[in-house]
């Protein structure tokens, strides 16, 4: 029995739950799936080492500079020791939609270069006509627009595996969809819309087996539950500090050490290079190779101080407490007449983002009753468009929790969707 | 101001019955129009009537805001010359952008006066927007447009800064 | 006659420059070109948006999702009046080195999407064989390097305008240089290495009279001048807002309405798109379309309390200020025998980076004896490595001074020098 | 801690007068190396002796750091069999990963003890330790190894947390 969460004193943690927002409601954040909140400690992290030792990185040999830079490799290793991956093997990036991209350009890069630098190249991320990237319906724009262009640039083909009705992959026809033509695989492993956790070693396995490079979208997996990053089969995985509690503008992309030695540079400048003259330039290994420019180290810094907030509060019991969570706002709005959840209505291999619609009545007027009485969700479709069109919706509703969120916050959320429905007559 | 200021009872009648939808037999301008952060959508055409008025037909899917808002349209411009059409807009759009601070002209406004709370609701602005801009693109396209341009220093169009 | 900074009364907003450093000495920064410092109210801005009002932006319909978004093109809006700019002129970056790949991959992307996807390309961006880039031999490798792999994907060629021993463009054979294969011109407003200010407007009008795309790299000058960066005359202009009291994480692309508006997308995800299937997505307008993912927020807030502090001193002062300390730095250095300065050593045209040489001292061992007393130089090649080379110097040491400096800084940089030629009896 | 411990005379005297310093007639291997973030470059060569011992030779510019460590490594590891210029590289790495806190051993060592001040200054760490990448990589491409690998064990090359 895992110890439970103390929602109580974690929230104090957090000054902004202290709002109160549309005349004096208290505010009730059920939006982290978009945003998480940032604790203290997470601020004052960033502001002490603006405070003591802002410097560039790499770069100076004073003592500032030093500083600087073990505070940016110092977040690194913890970032990293928190996946249980190596330093190396960590690129930060300013969100996981640049991770993403990274991985793309990869095969674009390479795939332009074979012509006028064939020597440069891993065949590996060579993309040509006939050959295929495969993701799946339920793909955040971030990890299907990327590859919609790598396929443009290069003439392949893009495919996806589609989903069931409640909501899951449909791997009836996986070898068929992921054959020799594939190069690339690019999953999420928990759908931000559906709250799906999909099956991604076995989709790993299965794009290794036809000699694909694997790419798995983590940005809603990593903050909320442990993962191991190298364990989950793949060659790259992509997720973002600020759902995490850490800063905005920074992100993380985790690349096995093969895959990362083998890719061209992405953003080119300083800092990645290894020697630099005007006809030619040479690259440093990773993660340098990638982390072109001053960097983002307070951010780094402050992403750190949010892994060291969420390993003291236990990965394990973090995903507890949403998963008890989650289960406590499928059974109440499935107890509501006219509520429809999208995505999975068990609470198996599923995560804490639950899209419901709601009869006759459209999800941004739900979200704006919900927002009258201080009530925070997402309305849309949460960048994942293609994916209400499957569920022939246009939009959803969504709630989606935290480590500082209870049940009393999901019950304010059906309140207000009963307002809604007494209101508009639904 | 609460979400009852917003919900007008006239907005919501154009919501649940809407004036004027249904797309045209012909039509000499279309454009379809999405609100990308929520996928709210609509298609406006529209033609020249014998008089010179316009002929307006409307589809779509979204929020009670934006459909509401395509009812009223419908019923403000059907019929008028392009000028007045302009106006209009003009007129709704200095309303949208006013954080409620402006006070609508019912004369010119008529029905659409009720939105005036959704001036303070910047997410849903958008929202009462896109039938408009669908409305100017399709006459746009249609080569509708006015002779006279309505005096352009009273439609709001310019950038503001934050207030 | 401009009134001149109060020097004592900034360094209170500085609370970094309270530091002391190897053993106790005071902390003498003279590193700003490489990261300025940042006042307190930089730090309470980012701070105070954190705890109030963080939420995701341009997609919520909640409270705080509104002030979010308000307080992200609010500070869009800030620092577009800081530059002369219209604020949809303005794409937010992770850095300046961001900017400058975000121009250079409109070349190749286009580049590639020519065969496959031809509607979709402006032939202005597009890079063939026997076409050229042209680019100077002061350029950072941030606005060097994104062009040698832009040649390196599509068999154009790159070129470069020389320099003079005293560290000016070498503008004898431009339009030689320049010439009808050009399609692009990037250049350095002012030198990080030389200190040089360059006649931008001259190369811009080049540029365009051959037809080509004219990008300029701002970030030396930016921070140390007032910059009306629309009339540069440049079609893109990138610089970071770590090099001007902002936080890191944060950088500017502005381009003019018109070219933002024909290149293709560089990140692609959320919040740039204007519809998407799986099949095909379409784009938004400028500045969105170059604007993927989650942005940095709480960065912008930052940068824009960064103008504003600027603002208030003056940017005319602020120039005012550093062109005296130039002065002074320049005359200390050519007083000590055995210094040379590398670069202008006049002070017209120039700006407060100021390199020089030590005769039988690396520049190593001269900032090591300067950190040794506290004061923060940098040392190398300043990722300027061509440069270096065409002064026939493996590196150098750099001073450069910002908003919270004054002599005695110079003085102290003076002794340490003389303490290092007494050290190595050079 | 100040400067003047980090230019000991030993390093200062290597600086000014290099032991070593040169190309071979014949290399089976060599290296060049840089330090991307100054510029410094150093180029080791090695080839085997008659007797089974090294044979370096090198060139190089950069800061008196860098330049004084290749000069004492050519000296330290010229004429010695590759295991046992493994064994002293190892004790370099460990010297210079050591933070100041690892006691350098002179009969390993030697002059190399000198260094044991720069292990303070993370950004000098990568100017001594120039020579002894170029030297491991030179005698890697001439395949110049030691039958007997010393005890990994021994080597503190695993990756070091935050102290
Ligand atoms: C002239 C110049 N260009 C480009 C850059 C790159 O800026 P950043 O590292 O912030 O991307 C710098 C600073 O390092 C610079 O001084
Ligand atoms: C599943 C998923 N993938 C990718 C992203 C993109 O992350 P970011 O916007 O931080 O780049 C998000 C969040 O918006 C997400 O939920």
């Amino acid at each position: 029995m895992v110890e439970s969460l103390d929602v109580a004193r974690i929230r104090k943690d957090f000054p902004i739950l202290e709002r109160r927002v549309r005349g004096d409601h208290p505010l009730v954040y059920l939006d982290s799936a978009a945003t998480s909140q940032k604790p203290t400690v997470v601020l004052d992290a960033e502001r002490h080492f603006y405070e003591t030792s802002n410097a560039g990185v790499h770069r100076g040999a004073h003592q500032l500079a030093e500083e600087a830079t073990d505070a940016y490799e110092g977040a690194r290793a913890e970032i990293a020791s928190f996946v249980g991956a190596q330093p190396d093997d960590l690129v930060f990036t300013k969100n996981a939609t640049e991770g993403l991209n990274l991985a793309a350009y990869a095969f674009s890069n390479s795939s332009a270069l074979v012509a006028h630098a064939p020597e440069r190249v891993d065949p590996r991320f060579v993309l040509r006509p006939g050959d295929s990237v495969v993701v799946t319906q339920m793909e955040h724009h971030a990890n299907l627009v990327p590859w919609q262009e790598a396929c443009a640039k290069t003439g392949a083909t893009l495919r996806w595996i589609g989903l069931t009705d409640d909501g899951r992959l449909d791997l009836a026809d996986l070898d068929r969809v992921i054959d020799s033509t594939t190069k690339a695989v690019a999953v999420v492993h928990q759908s931000n819309l559906l709250g799906t956790v999909n099956p991604v070693r076995l989709l790993m396995d299965r794009a290794h087996a036809v000699g694909a490079i694997g790419v798995v979208d983590a940005c809603q997996s990593v903050p909320h539950m442990p993962v191991d990053v190298p364990s989950l089969g793949a060659d790259l995985v992509a997720w973002s500090g600020h759902k995490m509690l850490g800063p905005t503008g920074i992100g993380v992309l985790w690349g096995s050490t093969d895959v990362l030695a083998s890719m061209p540079p992405f953003l080119t400048g300083g800092s990645m290079i290894e020697t630099v003259q005007m006809e030619h330039s040479t690259y440093a290994a990773p993660p340098k190779r990638f982390e072109a420019g001053t960097p983002m180290t307070a951010q780094a810094v402050g992403l750190a101080a949010a892994v060291r907030y969420l390993s003291d509060l236990g990965m394990h019991r973090v995903a507890e407490h949403e998963h008890a969570l989650t289960g406590y706002a499928l059974a109440a709005l499935q107890a509501l007449r006219g509520v429809r959840i999208i995505g999975p209505d068990t609470n198996h291999d599923r995560g804490s983002a639950v899209s419901f619609a709601v009869d006759g009545i459209h999800p941004h007027d739900v979200g704006q009753f919900l927002d009258d009485r201080g009530v925070a969700v997402r309305v849309g479709h949460h960048c994942a468009w293609p994916t209400c069109r499957r569920f022939d919706v246009p939009a959803t509703t969504r709630l989606s929790t935290y480590v500082y969120n209870d049940e009393s916050d999901i019950d304010q959320a059906i309140d207000g969707i009963l307002a809604a429905q007494a209101f508009f007559g639904a | 101001m609460n979400v009852e200021a917003l919900y007008q009872d006239i907005i919501l009648d154009h919501y649940k019955h809407p004036r004027g939808r249904g797309l045209l037999a012909e039509a000499s301008g279309e454009s379809h129009q999405v609100n990308p952060t929520c996928g709210d959508e609509v298609t406006v055409q529209v033609s020249l009537g014998p008089e010179g008025g316009l002929v307006v037909g409307f589809e779509g899917q979204g929020c009670s805001i934006s459909q509401a808002s395509a009812s009223v349209m419908s019923e403000l411009v059907s019929g008028v010359p392009a000028a007045r059409a302009d106006a209009i807009r003009a007129e709704f759009l200095e309303l949208m952008r006013g954080k409620g601070a402006v006070e609508p002209d019912e004369d010119v406004l008529g029905d659409a006066v009720a939105f005036a709370g959704v001036a303070k609701y910047p997410a849903r602005i958008k929202c009462a927007l896109l039938p408009w801009t669908a409305l100017q693109d399709a006459q746009a396209r249609a080569g509708i447009i006015a002779d006279t341009q309505p005096d352009e220093g009273s439609i709001s169009t310019q950038k503001e800064g934050r207030s």
